[in-house]
């Protein structure tokens, strides 16, 4: 059980971060979000050995099925082709990248120093059947607040999407 | 049309997905090939999303010079070629082409070959409403109600074939009457499919009159009010819908039509309901006045006295008659020969497709599947 | 038994690369897209911690994330539109006035 | 058989072979719905429909796949060859993993998740990728068209089927498929019948997200001629026209588990045993039917006017007396291999009363216009959806407070939500306003 996890861990990881790195660096915005989705998918893996399988469910759902989906149907709108064949990275490529690069570095060290000293308690060997009830239970009782705040956010996402993408008269 | 400026091709790159598509339009070819373009019509069509901001047809992929092959046969020789313009209504072109040689004449054919002549347009306005609602149907995705037309119009055409022998384009008239008597049973057969079909066409309206649907993919979709109608030209069923009770049986009796009783159906809005209405409805008036006629064909002769070798006299002439489509016009001018100098034919699909800009005009893609198939043109009449 | 340090450097990795796609690509979408995986680089955090600690507050923590990035994507995106419809261009440097 | 395999092994050897089989399966049975479509249709249509191949074109299925597979595969000149190249193996793969999630029948699981119908929601949901990445990849506006007005489609009707579904897992409180339908056992009701609407809602919604008639949109012959497929041919073509159907069998499975009572024959909790045996009446009923097709086709084969044609028309009596065999057989086998069977078969035959109910409706009626597709989408069913799921709240309040049975706390519900159906539907005037509106 032990190396079959390891192994998908090794598997979904080097997925995700490959495919992250196509979905930066590609030309076509499309390849770049069948990248991403991909990435999402692995993440999605990633969350099922966390035994978060509620989580799995709302990533593949949401995000894949949902927030994607609207990407690529926004992508299918607008012209790919002109911006294909521009210039893809700003002219300040390598500053970003290097501060980026720093910023990382500034992380691994904290990762580095800290490491071992956090750790999973012993897995289940059963996939815990009452996830989804623990989450659900959580978000109406403890975190009900945040709750409905989110599910306002939500609501002036929708009407301001609504309001942006409306064609204006004339 | 024109309008150059909001349509963006991206040049260099040939690949349609470089036409924009959110950014204002794009340009959409229908047809020649293309299941619901009903023969080889080419709809051009300047789409804002799904909807449509302009259109242009595009035809003549039928053009066989129909006319022009009319000044190299004799007034008999090109009778045939006329089944071939509407050949879902052949009849109807024959009796048109033959009534308009036979007034150049100055005779007119025997009642008896009238009555029976406009027993047999009937039929095939039926038939070619039945090929209409069918196809139409289906345009708009219904599955079932063509199998059910054709059904109904099989009968039809084995009445032709058993009269004349043919079914599709049949010859079925002669300029100057009929060539071939009825056959036994003729009356009875006319009869017999009439009175079936009186529920027949309650069947049809059972699946689609009002079918919510149906209401709601044809209710003001492809509305053409009377005045456009008529500054375009158009005529039949299409004109009709719009409002306005124009009918060449009716206004300009031909044939046996002055002696039946008929409605002629109209409706107001001018809506692709409408013209579907209107259509149902004569279709039940068709099959009235075939009960009518059939009931007393007079006896007699069927063919009047005209030589074997027609010589018209020098001169024009303009006949029309109510096509299932609209008012067929022959145009014919003689300079004495036996070969005609000059025939020109006004066929309905042609004038009536000329309306479909204006039906198109900010309707949805799925519609001008609809309005294509409301306006019901035969590309083969549109064309020559 | 995988570490955690694993996963803390599985989101590292996804979250450096995110911020490198939103720093320097000039498309807009595909800098939208990269926020994206920057969000999901801190979902993994969270989820990896709500596991480690037991309880299910990372993970509803989490939900919030991705009902955040659902309102983010549907605002950002019709912006995007709403700009490609006027200027025709999804490339950030091009977004040069406030107003049009 | 037991020291055969390693212990460790063990508990995965079953789902695998069950997934073999499925995916072995799966397309033979895509094929025959098709047939069985084209049956139908023709029944429906005053016609015969395939006759040629085999008697009654029982063949015709294979005579297609061969066909199919044989054909030359095209891409077209301008298009993006990976991209087109993978969006139909997104289509047949997501349509084929949510089967590991369906329980056909207790015994035919591949897992047993208790997110199950989640699960196979979430991965349906993916197979959106095929059409729109393959409608985009094709390069064609026809393509483009279709996959534009899929994805809105799509998406727009997840949430109204998601919304129908809700009603039931209210009442079942879990997300297992076999939970759900022991609920069903419990409370001696179908939810097909206990919430009506909700059944209705996930019918509607199940239809567009299947893409068929009347919401075949993204297909529309008569418009995008083929929509997102247009550009495709030959075996690509194929797995597209796979997963639709793979699709079909999937939310018909997931309506009769919610709604139709799963695996469980009708009248599950009434136990009338045959007289002197352990036997109940109504499990002899698989039996006697499958007995009673195989006897018509043996009746059949005499008419049939070719010798092979005959010799078909024997095998296939000759199966339908195997499976009658079977059925039979298992009532006086262990009580677990007997609910496994029968499940099994009363799961497929509800199954197949549910794609019949999908094809009926493609026969009769029009197509829908994509606004009005949206409007009914947005206005009638969302709405309906949220009243009922909140009706369907309020009956379990009444259920719990007042000791309402699972039936009649329901009442109240089914007809609030009719009246508001009615009004909906009042207030969703046919007519079309779009045109002249924005004809400017």
């Amino acid at each position: 059980m032990q190396t079959l996890n390891q192994a998908l861990f090794i598997f979904f990881a080097v997925l995700a971060v490959a495919s992250a790195i196509l979905m930066v660096t590609r030309r076509n915005i499309v390849h770049g979000a069948v990248f991403l989705i991909t990435t999402l998918l692995s993440t999605a893996g990633i969350f099922l050995l966390l035994q978060a399988e509620f989580l799995f469910i709302v990533q593949v759902i949401l995000y894949v099925g949902g927030i994607m989906v609207l990407f690529v149907f926004v992508i299918m709108l607008v012209n790919l082709d002109v911006s294909m064949r521009q210039v893809q990275f700003n002219r300040q490529w390598f500053v970003a990248g290097a501060l980026a690069l720093v910023l990382a570095g500034q992380f691994l060290f904290a990762i580095w120093v800290g490491r071992g000293a956090l750790r999973l308690p012993a897995m289940a060997s059963e996939i815990s059947p009452k996830n989804t009830e623990a989450v659900a239970d959580a978000l109406f009782s403890h975190y009900m607040l945040p709750f409905e705040i989110a599910s306002i956010l939500l609501l002036v996402a929708m009407i301001g999407a609504v309001v942006m993408a409306k064609r204006r008269a004339g | 049309m024109s309008d150059e400026r909001t349509t963006k091709t991206i040049s260099g790159m040939d690949s349609v997905n470089t036409t924009v598509l959110g950014a204002d339009e794009i340009i959409l070819n229908m047809g020649p090939q293309h299941p619901s373009t009903h023969g080889v019509l080419r709809v051009k069509l300047k789409l804002d999303g799904e909807r449509v901001a302009g259109s242009e047809c595009i035809i003549g992929y039928l053009h066989r010079g129909v006319e022009k092959i009319a000044e190299h046969r004799s007034y008999q020789q090109f009778a045939p070629y006329v089944d071939r313009m509407d050949y879902v209504a052949a009849v109807s072109n024959g009796l048109g082409y033959c009534e308009a040689v036979e007034k150049l004449l100055g005779t007119e054919a025997p009642p008896r070959a009238r009555v029976v002549r406009t027993i047999l347009t009937e039929l095939q306005r039926i038939a070619s409403h039945l090929l209409w609602l069918g196809t139409h149907a289906l345009d708009i995705g219904a599955l079932t109600p063509v199998f059910y037309c054709f059904r109904e119009r099989e009968e039809i055409l084995k009445i032709f074939e058993k009269y004349c022998g043919a079914r599709l384009t049949t010859h079925a008239f002669r300029i100057g009457g009929l060539q071939y008597e009825t056959y036994d049973g003729f009356e009875e057969d006319t009869k017999r499919f009439c009175n079936d079909f009186a529920h027949k066409i309650d069947e049809y309206e059972t699946l689609l009159t009002e079918n919510r649907i149906w209401v709601g993919r044809t209710k003001g979709v492809g509305i053409l009010n009377a005045a456009d109608a008529i500054a375009l030209g158009v005529t039949g069923p299409v004109l009709r819908a719009s409002g306005v009770k124009w009918d060449l049986r009716r206004a300009q009796p031909y044939a046996a039509y002055d002696q039946y009783e008929f409605d002629i159906p109209t409706r107001e809005t001018g809506d692709t309901y409408d013209r579907y209405v209107v259509r149902m409805e004569e279709m039940r008036q068709s099959r009235r006045i075939c009960l009518q006629a059939v009931e007393n064909i007079p006896t007699g002769p069927i063919m009047a006295r005209i030589g074997k070798v027609l010589k018209p006299p020098p001169g024009e002439v303009y006949h029309s008659i109510e096509a299932p489509k609209g008012e067929l016009g022959y145009y014919i001018v003689s300079d004495g020969t036996t070969q005609p100098y000059r025939v020109r034919v006004r066929p309905p699909s042609f004038i009536n497709l000329q309306a479909f800009d204006k039906m198109a005009k900010g309707a949805l893609i799925a519609d001008v599947v609809a309005i294509i198939g409301t306006i019901d043109i035969v590309l083969g009449e549109v064309d020559r | 038994m995988i570490p955690v340090d694993d996963y803390l450097f599985l989101s590292l990795a996804l979250f450096t690369i995110g911020v490198i796609g939103v720093l320097t690509r000039r498309n807009v979408i595909i800098m939208l897209m990269s926020i994206e995986l920057i969000l999901n680089a801190v979902n993994i955090n969270l989820m990896v911690f709500s596991r480690m600690w037991g309880t299910v507050d990372g993970q509803v923590f989490a939900i919030f994330i991705i009902t955040d990035a659902a309102a983010e994507a549907a605002v950002g995106l019709g912006i995007i539109l709403a700009f490609f419809h006027n200027r025709e261009t999804v490339l950030a440097d091009e977004m040069d006035i406030m107003k049009w | 058989m037991g020291h055969l395999i390693p212990p460790s092994i063990m508990p995965f050897v079953l789902p695998v072979l069950y997934a073999v089989v499925i995916v072995a399966v799966l397309p033979l049975l895509a094929g025959y719905i098709v047939l069985m479509e084209r049956k139908v249709m023709a029944d429906m249509q005053a016609r015969l429909g395939p006759m040629r191949v085999g008697p009654h074109g029982l063949l015709q299925p294979i005579a297609d796949a061969v066909k199919l597979l044989l054909k030359e595969d095209i891409i077209p000149d301008k298009a993006d060859r990976l991209m087109f190249w993978f969006a139909p193996l997104v289509s047949v793969t997501m349509a084929l993993l949510a089967y590991s999630a369906l329980a056909i029948g207790p015994a035919f699981q591949i897992a047993d998740l208790n997110i199950g119908l989640l699960f196979i929601l979430a991965i349906s949901s993916l197979g959106i990728y095929g059409i729109v990445l393959g409608g985009w990849a094709s390069n064609s506006h026809y393509s483009l068209l279709g996959a534009l007005r899929s994805a809105a489609q799509l998406v727009s009707y997840e949430t109204a089927a998601g919304l129908g579904l809700i009603s039931v897992l209210l009442l079942a409180g879990s997300l297992s498929m076999k939970d759900i339908v022991q609920a069903q056992l419990d409370q001696g009701v179908w939810f097909g019948f206990s919430v009506p609407f909700g059944f209705f809602i996930y019918l509607v919604g199940s239809i567009a997200e299947t893409n068929r008639a009347p919401f075949d949109l993204p297909e529309a012959e008569s418009e995008l001629v083929a929509g997102y497929m247009t550009e495709y041919s030959g075996f690509r073509w194929s797995l597209y026209f796979l997963a639709e159907y793979a699709n079909m069998i999937i939310v018909a499975g997931i309506a009769t588990t919610l709604f139709l009572g799963g695996w469980l024959r009708p009248g599950a909790r009434y136990h009338e045993h045959i007289p002197g045996t352990g036997i109940e009446w109504l499990d002899a009923l698989p039996a006697l039917l499958t007995l009673g097709v195989a006897l018509y086709s043996l009746k059949l084969a005499p008419t049939q006017p070719v010798k092979i044609q005959k010799i078909v028309m024997v095998l296939v009596a000759v199966l339908c007396l195997g499976v009658a065999c079977v059925l039979a057989g298992a009532l006086f086998a262990p009580p677990a291999v007997m609910q496994g069977i029968h499940g099994a078969f009363w799961f497929m035959a509800k199954v197949f009363a549910y794609i019949y109910a999908f094809l009926w409706i493609r026969f009769t009626f029009p197509r829908y216009r994509f606004d009005q597709l949206m409007r009914l989408g947005w206005r009638f069913l969302i709405p309906l959806a949220l009243v009922n799921v909140i009706g369907v709240g309020v009956a379990i309040v009444l259920r719990q407070q007042f000791a309402w049975g699972p039936i009649v706390s329901l009442i109240p519900t089914t007809l609030a939500t009719l009246g508001v159906a009615m009004l909906l539907a009042k207030d969703d005037a046919p007519v079309a306003e779009a045109q002249t509106a924005a004809g400017e």
